[in-house]
Parts: C-alpha cells; sequence; structure tokens
C-alpha cells in the first residue's frame, strides 16, 4: 500500500467523520464559526499524530511482548489525556503564540474519539511507524476539512429561512448527512 | 513537592487497581472468550467444510503438541466415528496473514475443503478467496502438495490476485504438512470414542 | 428520595442523551444500524455511566485536580474494558458489530462529562441515580434510533421481517449520511414537539430549544496545572 | 498474568503521573498570584459583558492593566471594589465607554428594499445588501437589541437602535453583529479625538461645519428635549455653545439640504437656545474630564483656539495653563465682537466654566517678551499650543494714512471693549466689508457718529453676514459700494477732514471667482469725515517667534501666517502646535474653535503615542457626491426667525444685545425642521409629522 493511497484514502474516501462515525461531538459542537473550526482541526491534526506515534510505541514495546494487547483501549487514552495535558502545559510555556490560538480546543480533545479512534485503527490495520503517522495527519487533516466545510456552510445556514425546528443543530445533522452523501462518491476510489 | 508526590501516588495507585481488576476479569472471561472466538471466526470455515458433521469440531478441538508447539485439531464426527479433521494454517497475502482451515477426511488424508477464517485482503480483488469457485478448486483431492497453475501447479488463481492465491495455496500446503506429521496420533486420541 | 427521583429522572426526558443533550453522538451514529445494536450500546453505557458516577463520586475527595481527567479517564477505560471483555466472553457477534466503538466509549462524552459535571461533585447516591438516569436515556434513545434506521434500512426490527418481499429496503438510512440526516431529523422533531408544549401552555415558541453541547461542561473546564 | 497486568498499568499510570508532575514544575509559567485573586473575586457568570472571553480572561486583563476595577459589568460597585483592593487601583481608572449609534437611517433604510427574509441586519446584509447609496447605514431589524445581553439598547420609534448609556457596558455585542459599523464602542477619549472621516455618516451640514459639530444629533437630541444631551454633543466638538450660538456666520446652514425645499433649519438659533437653557438654569451641566495624566501643556493666547484647545486637553486628562497678555480672556471675542452682539456677562459666564475645570491662567504675560519656547521647556511644559491670533492690521497703503483720525477698526473695537476713549467723531467712514467693518460702523452708530461704509465691491460680495449688514442698514449706516480710498487728505492740525475714494466697476471674475475691482480713471470724489476706521483685514503678528538675532525655528506661508500641517496642526517643532487666526488668517469664530480642538488632539496623541497621527479617509473638503440640490418628498415648514430684544430706534444708542432666542416650541419646531439627514439620506416626511414629547415622528 502506497502512501498516497493511504493519505487519499484516509482523508477522503474513509474520512474519519462522514465515513467513520468519529470525532462528531467537536464536529458539531465547534463547527459554528470557521475560524473555530480550523483551531479546533488543526489541534486535532498535532495531538492525533503525536498520539498515534506514542500508543504505536506503547502497543509495540510494551503491551505486545508482555501479551497484554487487551489493555490496549485503557492505556491508549491514559496516554491521550496525559499527552493532552503536557502539549498543554508545554505550548504555555514554549510557544505562547500557539497556545493562544490553539489552547483553548486541547482541553476537548481529550474526549475527541477521533484521537483515540485514529490511535486505534493504526494498530488494527497494523500499520508501521511512518505509515501511523503519514495515516494520522492524513485522518486529522480530513476531520479538519470536514469540520471546516461543515462550519463554513452552518455561518451562512444561520441567516437562512428555515423551520424554527430546524435550526441549529438539526440542519447541522442533516448537512453533515448531505456532505457525507457527498463523500461517498469517492468510495471505490482508494481502499 | 507534597501535592506532586500525591497527584503520582493517586494515578499509580488507581491504574494499578484497575489493572488488577482487569487481568482478574480477564483472568475469568479467558477461556470462554477464547471459545467464542473460535465459534464465530473459525465456526463458520469448519461448517462450510463438515457440512454433515454432527458433533461440534470447536468444542471437540484437541491440541496436539507438534514440536513443542501446539496445533488445534478440529474432529468432526459422523455416527460416532471420526470422519475427518480440520487444521488452522496461514499463509503471507498482501495485507497480512490468511487464515485457512484445511479439512482433511481420516479414511485416506484426501482434503474435503477448505474455508477462510481470517483476511485482510483488498475487497474485491484478494478478498475474492473466500468465494466458492476458488476455494472449491481445493475439495476432494489428495492430500499432497498443490501450487498455483503459473508456478505448473493445477490450481487457477485469482486473476489479478496472485499474491493471496499463492498464499492461500501456502497455507493449505503448510496444513498438509503438519497433517502429515501428527495423522498417526488421531487413531489413538479418537479410537471408537463418541467423544473425547 | 425526592432529590434521588429527580436526578435519575433528569436523564429520561428533560436532558435525555443525546437527543436533548447533543451529546456522544459517535456511538449514536456508528451502532445504530440496528435497533439490537443500539440496545447493546445502551446497555453497555448504562454499565459503565453507572459505575463510573459511582466510583468517581466515591475517589472524589482523593483525587487531586491536576490529575482528574486523567484519573476519571482511567476509571472509565477500566470499566470499558471491562465491558469489552465480557461482551467478547457472552456476546461476540455484538461485539463484532460493534467493533471499535467499543473501546470508544470511553471518549464519549457522557461519561466523562458526567464525572466532571455531575459525580465529582455530589453524594454518591445521587451520582448513581444520574448515571442510571442518563444510562438507560442513552440506551432507550439509542433503541429507538437503531429501530427506525433498520426499519426504514432493512425491513426489520431486531432482526424480525416486517414488510413482505414487495418492500425495497431503503439502504441510505443504514450508510453514514442516513444516520446524519436521521439524527438530525429526530434532533427537529424533539425542537417541534417543545415548541409545540410550548405553546399549548401558551409560551412563545423558541428558536433551537436543543441544548447545544453545552451540559457536559468540559469546554469550560480546562485542567489546571 | 495478574502480576504483569498490574505492573504495567501501575507503571503507566506513574510514568504519566511523574511526567505531569515534573512538567508542570519545568514547564511551570508563572502567573500573577493576582490573577487568581481577581478571578475569585469576578461575578464568575462568564458573561463576556467585559469584553473579555470570560471571567479568567477578564481577570488576566485586569492584572496585563488592559481593564480597569470596574472591568466586571454585572459584579456591581462590591465587585469593583474588591478588585480595586486587590490591584491597589483607584475606582474609576478606566473610562467608561458606551455604544454610540451613528445613524438615523432605520426606517429609511427599509423603504428601499421589499426585504421578507429573516428580521436580522446580518442576513439582510449578506442577501440584499441593503441600502444602494450609502454603505454604512443602519437597516433597523434590530439584531444588536437581541445581542445586547444588558437590555441597553431598543428600537426607538424612528426605527433606529438607542443606546441607553446608564445600561451600556461597552461590551462591544452590538457593535459585532452589526454589518454596517453604525455601532461603535467610543470612549469620551475617543469622541472627543475624531476627526470627520469621509466614511463617517456626515450630513452636509457637518462636512460644513469648521468645527465639525454632529449637527444632526443635537438636533435631534432638542426635538426630544434632551438639552443636556444635545449641550454633551455640541461640547464634544466645541467648548462655547453660548459664543457661537451668537456670533456664527453658521456655514452650516448654507449645506443645509432644506434649503432646496424652503429654508434652512435654523441650526444656530438651535444651538443657541440649548446653550441659553443651561445659562438660564443658572446650573452648569457636567462636563467629564478623563483622569488626570499630570502632564503639562502651555497654551499661548487665550482667544477661542487657545480656550478650546485647553478646554479639550483638560478634558483628555492633561494639564494646561493658559498665556494671555490682555488683562482678560477671550481674544478676538472680547475684543473684536461688540457688546450688542455677544454681551460680556455671557462671555465671563462661559469662560468661567471652561477654566472651572482646571486650567491654570496666567494673565499679562506676552510671548517672545516675557517668555518663550524655551523658557516653556525648562518650565516643565512638555508642549505648547500657539495661538496669538491675527491682530495686526493691513494698511491701505495711501497717501496720509498715519494721518490722526485714522485708525484701525480692530483697534477702536479693542477699546471699546476695554471701556477707553476711543475719540470717535461725527461722522465715520469705515473701509472695507467684512464683519469687523460693520461691528466698527455700528459700534460707531452706538457712539453718536453718522457712519458711511465704503466697500470696493457691491452688497452681494459683502464677505459680512447677511443679518448684519441688513443689521448696520437699519441702523443708519450708509454703504458707499464700488469705492477705494485714494488719498487722505487732512487739515493743518495733521487732523483728517477728508476722504478721496475712486469710483470701482466689477470685472471679470478671477480664479477665486469673485470679480475683482478696477478702478474707474477720472472718478476721483472726496467726501467729508472727521473719522476714517480701516478695516480691510488682519495678519498674525508674527515678530514675537523671532529671537534677537532675527532667527526663527518655525515657518510661515506665504500668507505670513504660522506653518503647521493642515491636519495635524503640527508646526516645524514637534512639540509645538498651533491653530486658529494665527494659523489660518483672521477667519470666523468656530474656525478657531475646531482648530483648537484638532489642536488639543494632536498634542494628546503626541504625549501619549509621541506623535499625531490621522486616517487618510479624514474629511476636508465637502464630498461632492453628498451635495444634491433635489430633495424630493419634503413638506414645507416655516423656519422660525429670531426674535429682536429692542427696536430699531433704540438700537442706535445702546449696546443692548439685539437677538434673542427662540422659545421652547419654536426651538423644538425648528429641530423638527431638520431632515436628518445621512451621507446622502434624509427623511421623506410629509408635513404630516408633528413635534410631541418624544420628539417629531415622523410617521405616524
Amino acid at each position: 500500500m502506497d502512501y498516497f493511497t493511504l493519505v487519499i484514502a484516509a482523508i477522503f474516501v474513509n474520512n474519519i467523520v462522514l465515513a467513520q462515525y468519529l470525532g462528531n461531538c467537536p464536529f458539531i459542537g465547534t463547527s459554528k464559526e470557521s475560524g473555530v473550526a480550523i483551531g479546533m482541526g488543526l489541534a486535532v491534526v498535532f495531538v492525533a499524530t503525536m498520539a498515534a506515534a506514542i500508543t504505536w510505541c506503547v502497543q509495540r514495546f510494551l503491551l505486545v511482548p508482555f501479551d497484554l494487547a487487551y489493555l490496549q483501549t485503557i492505556t491508549f487514552i491514559l496516554v491521550i489525556a496525559s499527552l493532552v495535558q503536557f502539549v498543554e502545559m508545554f505550548l504555555k510555556k514554549a510557544v505562547p503564540p500557539l497556545y493562544k490560538s490553539l489552547g483553548i480546543f486541547l482541553p476537548l480533545i481529550t474526549t475527541n474519539c477521533a484521537v483515540l479512534g485514529i490511535a486505534i485503527i493504526c494498530q488494527r490495520e497494523e500499520y508501521t511507524l511512518l505509515q501511523t503517522i503519514i495515516f494520522s495527519i492524513a485522518s486529522g487533516a480530513g476531520f479538519m476539512l470536514a469540520l471546516v466545510v461543515l462550519a463554513s456552510i452552518r455561518e451562512r445556514l444561520d441567516l437562512a429561512r428555515v423551520p424554527t425546528s430546524l435550526r441549529g443543530t438539526p440542519l447541522a445533522l442533516i448537512m453533515a448527512g448531505l456532505m457525507s452523501l457527498a463523500f461517498f462518491a469517492f468510495k471505490g476510489m482508494a481502499s | 513537592m507534597r501535592e506532586a508526590l500525591r497527584m503520582i501516588l493517586v494515578l499509580s495507585l488507581i491504574c494499578g487497581l484497575s489493572g488488577l481488576t482487569l487481568a482478574a476479569v480477564r483472568q475469568a472471561t479467558g477461556p470462554r472468550i477464547e471459545e467464542q472466538v473460535l465459534t464465530y471466526v473459525q465456526g463458520p470455515a469448519l461448517n462450510q467444510i463438515f457440512a454433515n458433521a454432527d458433533n461440534n469440531p470447536v468444542l471437540d478441538r484437541v491440541a496436539i503438541d507438534l514440536d513443542g508447539e501446539a496445533v488445534t485439531v478440529f474432529p468432526a464426527m459422523v455416527d460416532g466415528q471420526l470422519a475427518g479433521v480440520a487444521i488452522e494454517a496461514f499463509g503471507r497475502g498482501y495485507g497480512g496473514d490468511i487464515g485457512v482451515m484445511v479439512g482433511f477426511a481420516t479414511a485416506d488424508g484426501s482434503i474435503t475443503g477448505i474455508g477462510i477464517t481470517t483476511l485482510k485482503e483488498t475487497p474485491g480483488l484478494g478478498s475474492r478467496v473466500v468465494e466458492p469457485e476458488f476455494r472449491e478448486q481445493f475439495g476432494s483431492r489428495p492430500g499432497q502438495d498443490m501450487a498455483l497453475q503459473s508456478q505448473g501447479g493445477d490450481i487457477a488463481a485469482i486473476a489479478g490476485a496472485t499474491l493471496s492465491s499463492a498464499a492461500t495455496v501456502a497455507a493449505v500446503n503448510e496444513a498438509i504438512r503438519m497433517y502429515s506429521r501428527i495423522k498417526d496420533r488421531f487413531p489413538k486420541r479418537w479410537s471408537d470414542q463418541d467423544t473425547p | 428520595m425526592n432529590r434521588l427521583w429527580k436526578e435519575f429522572s433528569k436523564g429520561l426526558w428533560k436532558d435525555l442523551p443525546p437527543f436533548k443533550i447533543v451529546l456522544g453522538l459517535c456511538p449514536v451514529l456508528a451502532v445504530t444500524k440496528t435497533a439490537y445494536n443500539g440496545l447493546g450500546m445502551g446497555l453497555a453505557v448504562i454499565f459503565v455511566l453507572t459505575l463510573s458516577n459511582l466510583l468517581v463520586s466515591l475517589l472524589r475527595k482523593a483525587i487531586p485536580a491536576k490529575v482528574r481527567i486523567a484519573c476519571f479517564i482511567v476509571v472509565a477505560a477500566s470499566l470499558v474494558v471491562c465491558v469489552e471483555l465480557l461482551m467478547q466472553a457472552y456476546a461476540y457477534p455484538l461485539y463484532l458489530q460493534l467493533g471499535i466503538f467499543v473501546p470508544l466509549i470511553v471518549v464519549n462524552c457522557i461519561i466523562l462529562g458526567r464525572a466532571e459535571a455531575f459525580a465529582s461533585k455530589n453524594p454518591t447516591h445521587l451520582a448513581v441515580a444520574d448515571g442510571l438516569g442518563m444510562g438507560i436515556g442513552f440506551a432507550l434513545s439509542l433503541t429507538f434510533l437503531g429501530s427506525v434506521r433498520e426499519m426504514f434500512g432493512y425491513g426489520t426490527w431486531f432482526g424480525m421481517e416486517l414488510a413482505g418481499d414487495w418492500y425495497e429496503p431503503f439502504a441510505f438510512m443504514i450508510e453514514a449520511p442516513g444516520a446524519f440526516v436521521c439524527l438530525g431529523l429526530v434532533l427537529a422533531g424533539m425542537n417541534a414537539l417543545t415548541n409545540w408544549q410550548r405553546r399549548t401552555r401558551g409560551l412563545e415558541a423558541i428558536e433551537g430549544p436543543i441544548h447545544d453541547c453545552k451540559t457536559c461542561g468540559l469546554c469550560a473546564t480546562k485542567p489546571r496545572i | 498474568m495478574i502480576m504483569t497486568s498490574v505492573l504495567v498499568l501501575l507503571g503507566i499510570g506513574f510514568t504519566a503521573a511523574a511526567i505531569l508532575a515534573v512538567a508542570s514544575k519545568l514547564l511551570y509559567v508563572y502567573e500573577d498570584p493576582r490573577i487568581a485573586e481577581v478571578e475569585s473575586v469576578l461575578a464568575g457568570a462568564n458573561c463576556g459583558g467585559c469584553g473579555f472571553p470570560g471571567c479568567a480572561a477578564a481577570a488576566q486583563g485586569v492584572v496585563d492593566g488592559k481593564a480597569g476595577a470596574t472591568v466586571c459589568v454585572i459584579g456591581g460597585d462590591e465587585v469593583a471594589t474588591n478588585v480595586a483592593a486587590i490591584m491597589g487601583l483607584g475606582f474609576s481608572s478606566m473610562e467608561k465607554q458606551i455604544a454610540f449609534v451613528d445613524c438615523t437611517g432605520g426606517i429609511r433604510a427599509e423603504e428601499i428594499y421589499d426585504y421578507a427574509g429573516v428580521s436580522d441586519c446580518r442576513a439582510q446584509n449578506l442577501l440584499y445588501g441593503g441600502n444602494k447609496m450609502c454603505p454604512e447605514g443602519c437597516l433597523g431589524h434590530g439584531t444588536c437589541v437581541t445581542a445586547c445581553q444588558f437590555g441597553a439598547i431598543d428600537m426607538g420609534p424612528q426605527g433606529y437602535p438607542v443606546v441607553d448609556p446608564a445600561l451600556c457596558t461597552a461590551c462591544g455585542a452590538c457593535a459585532q453583529v452589526c454589518p454596517r459599523g453604525v455601532i461603535t464602542i467610543w470612549g469620551m477619549t475617543a469622541r472627543l479625538t475624531h476627526l470627520n472621516e469621509i466614511t463617517d455618516c456626515l450630513a452636509p451640514c457637518r462636512q460644513r461645519c469648521p468645527g465639525q459639530i454632529n449637527i444632526p444629533r443635537y438636533i435631534e437630541q432638542t426635538s426630544r428635549g434632551d438639552f443636556a444631551g444635545a449641550l454633551e454633543t455640541i461640547r464634544e466638538r466645541i467648548p462655547m455653545p453660548l459664543t457661537i450660538g451668537r456670533v456664527c456666520p453658521y456655514p452650516c446652514e448654507s449645506a443645509c439640504r432644506r434649503t432646496h425645499v424652503d429654508a434652512p433649519v435654523g441650526i444656530n438659533m438651535v444651538k443657541r437656545y440649548v446653550a441659553d437653557w443651561e445659562m438660564n438654569s443658572g446650573q452648569r451641566q457636567p462636563v467629564t474630564c478623563a483622569p488626570e495624566t499630570g502632564r503639562r501643556v502651555a497654551v499661548v493666547g487665550g482667544g477661542p483656539a487657545g480656550l478650546s484647545c485647553a478646554f479639550y486637553l483638560r478634558r483628555l486628562g492633561h494639564s494646561p495653563t493658559i498665556f494671555e497678555s490682555m488683562p482678560s480672556l477671550g481674544g478676538q471675542l472680547r475684543y473684536g465682537i461688540p457688546e450688542y452682539r455677544l454681551p460680556k456677562a455671557v462671555l465671563d459666564w462661559e469662560i468661567q466654566g471652561i477654566l472651572d475645570l482646571g486650567i491654570d491662567v496666567v494673565h499679562g504675560k506676552a510671548f517672545g517678551t516675557d517668555f518663550d519656547l524655551d523658557s516653556l521647556k525648562e518650565d516643565g511644559f512638555e508642549a505648547v499650543f500657539l495661538g496669538i491670533g491675527a491682530w495686526m492690521n493691513m494698511t491701505l497703503r495711501i497717501e496720509g494714512e498715519d494721518t490722526k483720525g485714522v485708525e484701525t477698526g480692530t483697534e477702536f473695537l479693542t477699546k471699546v471693549g476695554l471701556n477707553m476713549e476711543t475719540g470717535v467723531g461725527r461722522k465715520v467712514v469705515v473701509v472695507g466689508g467684512g464683519n469687523t467693518a460693520i461691528d466698527t460702523a455700528r459700534t460707531s452708530v452706538r457712539l453718536g457718529a453718522d457712519v458711511t461704509l465704503m466697500y470696493r465691491r457691491t452688497k452681494g460680495e459683502m464677505p459680512a453676514n447677511i443679518e448684519e449688514i441688513i443689521g448696520a442698514e437699519e441702523e443708519g449706516v450708509k454703504y458707499l459700494f464700488l469705492a477705494a480710498p485714494t488719498r487722505i487728505i487732512s487739515d493743518e492740525s495733521g487732523h483728517v477732514t477728508h476722504v478721496e475714494y475712486i469710483r470701482m466697476e466689477l470685472g471679470e471674475p478671477d480664479e477665486t471667482g469673485r470679480r475683482s475691482p478696477i478702478p474707474v480713471e477720472g472718478s476721483e470724489t472726496i467726501i467729508d469725515t472727521d473719522t476714517v476706521y480701516t478695516a480691510i483685514g488682519q495678519k498674525p503678528e508674527l515678530s514675537c517667534l523671532y529671537d534677537e538675532g532675527g532667527n526663527c525655528p518655525l515657518e510661515q506661508t506665504k500668507w505670513r501666517t504660522l506653518a503647521a500641517h493642515p491636519v495635524t496642526l503640527q508646526t516645524a517643532l514637534p512639540h509645538v502646535f498651533t491653530g486658529g487666526d494665527m494659523h489660518t488668517g483672521p477667519g470666523i469664530v468656530i474656525t478657531a474653535l475646531g482648530e483648537g480642538r484638532k489642536a488639543a488632539r494632536s498634542i494628546h496623541q503626541y504625549l501619549t503615542d509621541g506623535a499625531p497621527h490621522y486616517s487618510a479617509k479624514v474629511q476636508r473638503d465637502l464630498i461632492p457626491y453628498t451635495m444634491f440640490t433635489h430633495v424630493p418628498d419634503v413638506g414645507y415648514r416655516k423656519r422660525s426667525t429670531v426674535p429682536h430684544l429692542i427696536g430699531c430706534d433704540q438700537r442706535v444708542c445702546t449696546f443692548k444685545e439685539i437677538e434673542g432666542a427662540l422659545s421652547s416650541e419654536e426651538a423644538k419646531h425648528e429641530a423638527c425642521r431638520c431632515l436628518r439627514c445621512g451621507l446622502t439620506c434624509y427623511n421623506r416626511d410629509l408635513p404630516a409629522r408633528e413635534c410631541n414629547e418624544d420628539g417629531c415622528v415622523s410617521r405616524s
């Protein structure tokens, strides 16, 4: 499997939100403004990549040798939660401007199942470390793409005349459905 | 400093406790999980091979020692007699190992059929090894090594999935080798008994 | 007792997740292809949510603030792994269906959200009532959504044939787009219902009565280091 | 297996906790402990009303000095006191800012489109663009009203938002949702230092006013009976409404769009009414000043420009000191404008109000002799405003000009102002056509003289106000148009007896558009006189700027005025600013007042930012496309007239004030004649509208 296919598949064909149903809470929750969406998207790309790389090492050097694969979930989430907190502290200290723009999204990522999902998918697919990193960047980018597109649509929809009951979250979900339908067209382009 | 220590202590303790709990649960459920996995992963393949068996090959499975490694053998009984056994073997495919369950007739050591247990091949190409057209080529033939047509044998490879086909063949050959080394022990193991 | 009932019942209608508080969407969308899957996931969530609320509430005084989130997550994750193991042992086909989403229960915002927003601040019995209520509400919602999607998508309900051969299954409903649209329409229905109720009570209809992602409190919570 | 599980998880948990613990020590970012303290006393509602994203950010802002103790808008005084205690801050160290609606176009914008979408300004703006002509207009859907968490905005009866300053917390939510930028959050400093920009909603009168007063706003406030508010609006731009209400030649009225319907709105009458209302009430309206900065500024010259500069410097928090060489403040207002136009009592009352803000005055010190720029610097003045006016008279450059009995008009008026013996005769000839000439003539009439006013062009070309020209005629001043003096004839004692003049005729218009007079050869005539007053123009006396060596660090223009940047009024010396007649040459009072404010603004920016600055969009000339003359759909309404306090017969012998103020009803009537113009819009209302308690409702 070449890396190009891996990237295309992760962004479009198996889009983490629209095809895999992962990371939906932040997808709906932070897609009200495109500025916020971009911030959240970048934070996810960053954390997901780091988390996938670290969890890959944990799995490879700790869980497999000791035959503890069933502890995957708990170790991964612990790693992610600590990582998020660590990254937050690190950014605050080392790169305050970045912290100001991404910092507020970091705590939200702990509960973003896309991050844990990406780490677990990498294990299920038995990717190499390089593949893991590429896959997680691409998946994060796919998340960001979907998020920004939905946010842009919602900004316009806010102004449209729609039945009262549909305003807000319901319409956002329906829009997400239509986007997901559009992404269906990528099926078969790469596996 | 005290706070940091407390932080470390509490988190480590909680982790340790959860490890203990989980290990215990794991221990308790382990055998049952194994059986479930066999029933739902190997079971369907066995049913394809021994359509007429009147026992449950999964429940009656036996681990046989072969050069220090345990080989799981699934016996099939017909009318209380051991009619055949199945052995799972793996071949390296395009997307990972392909698990193949190979069934042998105990009477003459011929292959009764094969079933695919696990595979991660490309959908539409390599994954077509599960299709009957491909699988049935292996049925009812003597238990000796075989090869793809391209390598001088008589197994028709799936178009565009030579690697997956070859992996299947390799797995079958592996199973044949294992079978030939342990087949002598079967009569002893299932001598006229209904159940082991 | 009153209080207990209140905390329990709010999860059943007033704060019904995920329809009233839009939380835990991933399992809602992913596993509700059939009513059976929905119910299975719901039961898993009830188990995890109730016990995690219980444990968090018990441990709430011992946990230092800085590793609070990590501790909550370890508790939740342990329970999830338990569920995973039990499901493998006793409901393996369900486990195969729910696949990756069982481990993901741990990042279901409902679990961490209730731990953070409720269990870590309330006594044990209330926390359990809250978790049980929310869990049951969640399970019912999932079953409902699964039923709707299964009926349209397969023409069956819990595997039982509902329609004759003439029924052409509406495959859209069981794919990802259908999940989004279906949930969107259900939420719109909830809004319409709320507004209808408000109108019958002589109140003015309001736009989008459904809470957005607010209730879990995580958004506002920053781990303090 | 149990053992490994426990150990692995224990290990991971321990590692995670240890890394976090170490990281929290190593990566510890020092946070001012006061941030936490401040946050703990804030209301904790995270309402965002303070303009910060939540209470934590607000606390950070307070500690960073971006906000004052009153940051929490819902916490009230108690929270403010607590915050002040933690921070050691003064209670009111932050300037109160409020939302400010600068558009009155709600109903008008709606008329342009048949818009049926959601009632949301942003939606309409996005989908239809709203008003075609004006990019700034209010759309009137009230999105700002819903955006305001504090209920401070209401849709007023005219269909545009009205802000309640008491409830407004300047959170900026309204400004954020307004797609047209109609609402701005302004602090007093920003309002005082704002220069008109071409993107502002400038009605023609506002473009024309040299003082940049927000005329439509104070007229609207007057129409609602909010006289105090109107005064506050006026005082944002000029400090002397009483004076301007009396002496201004109101250029604004010449730009008024109502001129094209019937007659211009009596803008100045309205201003005078509200100014008189304050004076007659006996109670001065409060004038807010920013907290003291302690920066000292020297204001040289206590005329209108200097008074205005000092007033705004004081309001911006600085400490100005006025240096005045004459015994009293007021400059030309006191020594050039006669009593019957601007009673000294009124002027004194007004100047006292300005000085009461805390402005020091040094009397009897002349610039150039008693002190200079260097000595001011030594005395600790960080900036200097030069506003010594234009007191030097132009000469006729004719034979016999130094004859006894020939004097300049300003000298004469100054003597009258100082109650000195003037030496005025029985037959007076005044040369000139400006307001000074008329003032001289009318003053002479009051001193019992028979006055002839000689002007080299015709009545239509006279620069003086038309009311003044008519008033003088009514009082018996004889006009001699198209005549220029050529020679002054004196008797043996050296006293003037006759003036010889030559008749002129008007030639072709020159580049300025004025027809220049051409002497008619051989038409010399002689008239009797015993006193000649010349009032043909003045220029600044700049000799005071030169040191003994004849050097001056400042530059002059070719009109012999002090050169300065046209917008910032900064001279060649960065800390020296100028304004008023010294900069423009003889001009009208409102120009001097306006320049005083501009200079104060520049000085403020010089003191706080290091240099004055201004936007490239600054409005200087009239904006041509807004000067349309076709004003349909407006009904005829009679313009009010200013009552005359005394009859013509009495006027010639008394200096009592002639013009009176409107009555309250007349003022409201006049205010209601205003079309509430914007840049290109105006109220297309019909005579049916009426004045009532709530002001002028344009549609019933």
